[in-house]
């Protein structure tokens, strides 16, 4: 059980985090910190990703005939995983700032973040 | 260049938001006339593509950069996504011509270059999950289509930023889904190209973090599309959006996402596998059929035109879930064309909808009397668009329900068989409540005209009113030359292994 | 198999009438009521002209759209579709010319949705007749059954409104009982056609059949208004009497009738109606219908109420007639099926005869009537006798043959039902003649004209009709020819 | 919203250090090739030294700098960049993106075609997200008003 956890750490980290986001979403009242829970929720996902294109001792992926003779894949870390991520990291940028706009707004018309408030001044 | 048309689908739309935002910034009037001619060169490059495929019988391969699929990302029209495409780049155009007058009523002038920006980012979202054949960026493009549609929906009515905001913590949880199901996918089999994957996968099907992957994928494309018990996010938001946005985003991107779920059932994985190894189909169906009674029933409780339509999507969308369920041949073939049906039929309700909001005053269907006296046109189409959903031949929506229906009696599955003719009576019972209102209730001048005082009955402009009609022929058209649609398209869309 | 353009006209004619009608709107009436007198005039004369060939055994057919794997919207006219394409079209140009003078001489509301509906649903019956599948067949049913809900809702009474929605949701519920049974025969045959005989015989199981066929009669019978499904036409009637003789006599429960034999003739055929026993299931079924049918007429005293269940009753007697599938209760029941449209249709146009002179809906008011309107009441007359089954009306004609079929299938207890069905019919029309005649009324209510020309000319028409039937069946419409030839086409030549 | 922070040290080591951190934006992009970096890191940098503008200065010294509409216009250009890079292989006769067919419009072998074909695209990357990495700051600071802050800011 032990070898389970300690040789997957980055998958345990990556189910952990993705349960703390997750009660983030789905549990508190405050839309803020709704938002917040769900950036760790998608950030925590990055990570899940990049920690599968790392290797031990692996160097950048550009071609290094210094480092051995022939190419060898184990020498290199994955670099597809990581080009991903700096996609869905803009991704996750990007539905940020819509989501801080959304909030602007929304405290704007409500004078308020909670969640209860909010539904309380809806049925008015 | 016609070469060229499947990458062009994405990328002109794409390039164009960014200039009408630009351009609007100088002069506003340029936009809507921008966004016109996008989309009709959208429309061009779909119909180009899709006529290509049929033309040659092969699918269109489009590689991006020129890499060679497994490494590079790939685009594909085949007969599938070709018909969707082509529906798309249809309703897109229509309800961008509809939405001309209700930008200028809804949204704030100040405001109408980014809408048209983001009305051009929806559609670079939409076709392109539409186009892609590699499952990342499908992701991307789900998200591009995704927060547009966010703030569209923000633009709208009273509590439509809340709405859209709990459409967002839904949708990225979803997409989230989605992501990690593709992170599964990748790790075992270092791919992320659909056919590639499909070859892949073949003998990993035993594989636990294949069938964690696959449920991922389903959940986050089932949020998305709003499947029954993950829907919550959908009758507020498209209620609340403005009308020009909910006609397009309530037709199209439920749909899409039905299109991603076929997809991923059918392309990615093997139909063995998602039918018979692991019972997904079986499971799908089941939801589909508590959906399809849950929803009917809630839209039969509302007094809200536009919310009961949103509940409509949820069943429609349930019905395509039931003919993926059949597991064969003729339900499939009913889901696909209800796919491209449904784009239609809910394109004409949302418009007429919108139109009876902005003219006749209001959304309540307690409110309708008189209707036709005022807005003959528009009651026609809702007349037309809503037989089409319940299923009256010609229309095209009794011959998809005509295909789903024989799928499920092929597959034997009598309590799915049941649960499609009950919808449909259902639904008639919506609808007839409606257009007994509408028709048979005469009062000269309904009272809630009055409520503002100085308020002169003002008609639909014909901007809104071509696009109805447009759209009510097709709804005619699609279900007269069904036969035709279904020989030389779907045909070949049903994936071999049924 | 000859490709023809006139089944097409039949069924095109009436729909571009109602966009005629649609299109000219109430500001001019005149105009208006042209469209729809040429609109069943063209369409009469399209299904006249396909006759001849039909005489000489050819079968027309125009394809609408191929569907794909073996089913196309397809029209084909063959003799049994002609009957009813005939009796629709036919009574439709009476129809018309009566409800021109009815809807007038009572200043309606809503003019040309009347129209306009009641031209949509007399396409849906022209298709109904000459649709050469299913799948045609229950496209136009459905296009009949929605075109005719605004009709009954006419008078946007909250009564009305009542009645209209109880129509649609029978009807709609029927439609998917239908809708599961074309979809079953299409998957256990891959075909839908229609073959003299029937075509399911040897496919799938007996039980799987049965309840196919079940499904059948339960859809189309509840637009027969067969019995426990027969609610919603009763309440119908709060409708205009054109619309009523809309429903009886012309289109609509004949639609559900002409559809039912489709399948016992068409789809399942003598045969395999004989192995599977289901034409006695049918039989006992619509000889309760028959009868109690008939005992609940006698307790009405609205008189269109009244000839409501004098019609569920008749349109049992057709399907009876034809579930006994011997060769003379065939016979019976195709030429019952025109007879009583025209003698039905009579007696609607009388009730509402006299409801415009008089304002007048119950029978306990109408004693003494006979003698204000002398020529409404004769054809009342004529038209009673004919369904009691007195000659020399043309009622007589079928229900002899019908009587005559039932001794050859040697059901004897089917003969009774017959029988004691038209002294039944005696004992609740004969009452009413008597007293329209033979009684004075109890309030004179001052001087009563006759109706309107426009509206006593076409009763009169039509009650001459049913008596020159009766001498000769096969005049002008060809009903015996037609008749015949289907009864052959079934059990091969005699 | 935005307070003038009158504070001499800030305002002259923001100005100071603002080449230097669009330098560094500079150097991060060219190096995209060979090491961590490229144009979304860029031009995150990059807009960085605007960000700081803002808030050393205020709204108004920012916006004297880059104009809204001047902001706009960057942000269309990257993407134009971008998708014209992509366009020119059409020429010949290539794939969307295809930059080894560059090599036929500028005297260069196909492989170093590709070289400047990428920092083409990441130069448009770059741009658009600098952009827009100030317009959603700016946005966000003043919650979408621009106009009317900078109104208060004036009186």
């Amino acid at each position: 059980m032990t070898d389970l956890i300690l040789s997957n750490y980055n998958y345990w980290v990556y189910v952990v985090l993705i349960m703390i986001g997750f009660y983030g979403m789905m549990a508190k009242n405050n839309l803020m910190k709704k938002l917040i829970g769900m950036n760790i929720f998608q950030w925590s996902i990055i990570l899940f990703y990049i920690s599968i294109g790392a290797k031990k001792g692996g160097t950048i992926p550009v071609v290094d005939p210094s480092l051995h003779p022939a190419i060898r894949a184990l020498d290199y870390v994955n670099p597809l995983p990581h080009v991903l991520m700096l996609t869905a990291i803009v991704v996750g940028v990007a539905t940020t700032g819509i989501a801080l706009t959304l909030l602007i707004l929304i405290y704007r018309k409500y004078g308020t973040l909670e969640e209860d408030e909010i539904l309380e001044a809806l049925k008015k | 260049m016609m070469l060229h048309f499947p990458v062009l689908l994405v990328v002109v739309p794409l390039v164009m938001s960014f200039f009408i935002f630009v351009f609007g910034l100088f002069q506003r009037r340029i936009c809507f006339p921008l966004t016109l001619v996008t989309l009709a060169a959208c429309l061009l490059f779909a119909g180009g593509s899709f006529w290509t495929v049929l033309s040659t019988g092969q699918p269109v391969h489009y590689h991006l950069g020129a890499w060679a699929p497994p490494w590079g990302i790939e685009y594909v029209v085949d007969h599938l996504n070709g018909l969707v495409l082509v529906g798309l780049a249809i309703v897109a155009l229509l309800a961008a011509i509809y939405a001309k007058t209700m930008v200028e009523r809804e949204i704030p002038v100040a405001k109408h270059a980014p809408f048209y920006a983001l009305y051009m980012l929806q559609a670079t979202g939409l076709f392109g999950m539409t186009v892609t054949g590699d499952m990342f960026n499908l992701y991307v493009l789900l998200e591009i289509a995704s927060f547009s549609a966010y703030a569209l929906i923000g633009m709208g009515e009273g509590a439509a930023p809340f709405a859209a905001f709990r459409y967002m913590i839904f949708g990225t949880l979803g997409a989230c889904a989605y992501l990690l199901g593709v992170g599964y996918l990748y790790i075992i089999t270092g791919s992320l190209n659909m056919a590639d994957l499909q070859q892949i996968l073949t003998p990993l099907y035993q594989s636990q973090v294949v069938s964690v992957g696959f449920a991922f994928l389903l959940v986050g494309t089932g949020v998305k599309m709003a499947y029954f018990p993950v829907h919550t996010w959908l009758p507020d938001s498209y209620t609340l959006a403005p009308s020009s946005v909910s006609v397009l985003l309530a037709p199209l991107f439920t749909k899409v996402g039905a299109y991603v779920l076929i997809r991923i059932l059918f392309t990615v994985f093997d139909p063995s596998f998602s039918t018979t190894l692991l019972p997904a189909t079986q499971v799908l169906g089941w939801i589909a059929v508590a959906g399809i009674l849950f929803s009917s029933i809630m839209a039969l409780a509302q007094t809200d035109l536009k919310r009961m339509l949103c509940y409509l999507i949820v069943t429609e969308i349930g019905y395509i879930g039931i003919g993926v369920a059949s597991g064969n041949r003729l339900g499939l073939t009913g889901s696909i064309f209800h796919i491209l049906n449904d784009m239609f039929m809910m394109a004409g309700l949302f418009m007429t909808a919108g139109a009876i909001q902005a003219h006749f005053r209001t959304r309540k269907t307690d409110e309708f009397a008189g209707l036709h006296r005022k807005m003959p046109v528009t009651s026609a189409v809702l007349v037309i668009a809503g037989l089409s959903v319940i299923g009256v031949p010609p229309t095209c929506g009794f011959f998809s329900k005509w295909y789903l229906l024989l799928g499920t009696i092929q597959a034997e599955q009598w309590v799915f068989m049941g649960t499609l003719l009950l919808g449909s009576l259902l639904n008639a019972i919506l609808f007839f409540r409606i257009f007994e209102r509408s028709y048979f209730e005469p009062r000269p001048d309904p009272p809630h005209l009055g409520r503002e005082p100085g308020t002169r009955f003002e008609r639909a402009a014909m901007s809104e009113l071509v696009p109805m009609i447009l759209t009510a022929a097709f709804i005619i058209l699609l279900g007269l030359f069904s036969g035709y649609i279904v020989q030389y398209s779907i045909a070949y869309a049903v994936p071999k292994g049924f | 198999m000859t490709d023809s353009a006139l089944p097409l006209i039949a069924v095109l004619a009436p729909m571009i009438g109602a966009a005629l009608i649609l299109m000219t709107g109430t500001k001019r009436p005149n105009l208006r009521e042209f469209w729809t007198i040429l609109a069943s005039v063209v369409q009469f004369a399209a299904v006249y002209g396909m006759i001849p060939q039909v005489i000489q055994g050819q079968t027309l057919k125009f394809t609408l759209v191929p569907l794909g794997s073996g089913v196309a919207l397809e029209l084909r006219v063959d003799p049994f579709g002609m009957i009813f394409a005939l009796l629709a079209s036919f009574l439709w140009i009476m129809v018309s010319v009566y409800s021109i003078g009815y809807m007038r001489s009572l200043k309606e509301h809503a003019q040309t949705r009347f129209y306009f509906c009641f031209a949509m649903a007399l396409s849906g019956a022209a298709g109904v007749a000459l649709s050469g599948n299913l799948l045609t067949l229950y496209m136009f049913y459905e296009i009949l059954t929605v075109a005719t809900f605004p009709l009954v809702a006419h008078k946007e009474t909250p009564e009305a409104l009542k009645a209209a929605r109880k129509y649609l949701v029978y009807l709609l519920t029927g439609a998917v009982f239908v809708l599961f049974s074309i979809a079953a025969t299409y998957y256990l045959t891959g075909s839908l056609d229609f073959v003299a005989g029937g075509f399911v015989a040897g496919h799938g199981s007996a039980e799987l059949l049965r309840i196919i066929f079940a499904g059948f009669i339960i859809g189309f019978g509840t637009k027969a208004a067969i019995m426990p499904l027969h609610e919603w036409l009763p309440s119908a009637m709060v409708a205009p009497t054109p619309v009523s003789a809309l429903l009886h006599a012309v289109a609509v429960v004949k639609a559900g009738v002409f559809c039912c034999l489709r399948v016992i003739f068409y789809v399942y055929g003598p045969k395999t109606l004989n192995d599977l026993n289901l034409w006695i299931v049918l039989a006992v079924v619509v000889s309760f219908t028959v009868i109690a049918a008939n005992l609940f007429a006698l307790t009405q005293d609205n008189l269109k109420r009244r000839l409501a269940f004098s019609t569920i009753n008749n349109l049992a007697v057709i399907i009876l007639g034809a579930s006994l599938i011997t060769f003379d209760s065939v016979r019976g029941a195709l030429l019952h099926l025109p007879f009583h449209g025209f003698m039905k249709i009579t007696l609607f146009m009388c009730a509402g005869s006299i409801y415009v002179a008089t304002k007048k809906e119950l029978i306990s008011e109408m004693d003494g009537i006979g003698r204000q309107m002398p020529v409404t009441m004769a054809a009342f007359t004529v038209g009673a006798a004919g369904l009691v089954g007195i000659p020399p009306v043309c009622g007589f004609l079928s229900k002899w043959f019908l009587c005559l079929g039932a001794l050859q299938a040697g059901e004897i207890l089917f003969l009774f039902v017959f029988l004691a069905s038209a002294l039944l019919d005696a004992a609740y029309f004969f009452p009413i003649v008597f007293n329209a005649f033979f009684k004075t009324g109890r309030r004179n209510p001052g001087p009563v004209r006759e109706a309107p020309f426009l509206v006593a000319a076409p009763l009169a028409v039509t009650a001459l009709l049913s008596v020159i039937f009766f001498a000769f069946p096969d005049a002008l419409l060809r009903f015996y020819s037609l008749g015949d030839l289907v009864v052959k086409s079934l059990f091969g030549g005699r | 919203m935005v307070k003038d922070l009158e504070d001499v040290v800030i305002r002259t080591v923001s100005r100071i250090l603002v080449p230097f951190i669009q330098i560094y934006g500079l150097y991060v992009f060219v190096h995209g090739h060979g090491s961590p970096g490229g144009g979304f890191q860029g031009g995150c940098i990059m807009a960085a030294s605007f960000i700081l503008l803002v808030v050393a200065f205020n709204l108004r010294e920012s916006k004297r700098r880059l104009k809204e509409r001047t902001n706009a216009i960057f942000c269309a250009l990257g993407v134009f960049i971008y998708a014209g890079t992509g366009y020119l292989s059409f020429l010949y006769s290539g794939n969307f993106l295809d930059y080894g067919q560059l090599s036929n419009l500028f005297p260069t072998d196909p492989i170093k075609a590709r070289y400047y074909g990428m920092a083409m695209i990441e130069l448009g990357v770059q741009i658009t997200v600098m952009a827009v990495m100030v317009s959603i700051f700016l946005d966000l600071i003043t919650a979408g008003k621009h106009e009317e802050t900078l109104e208060e800011d004036g009186k």
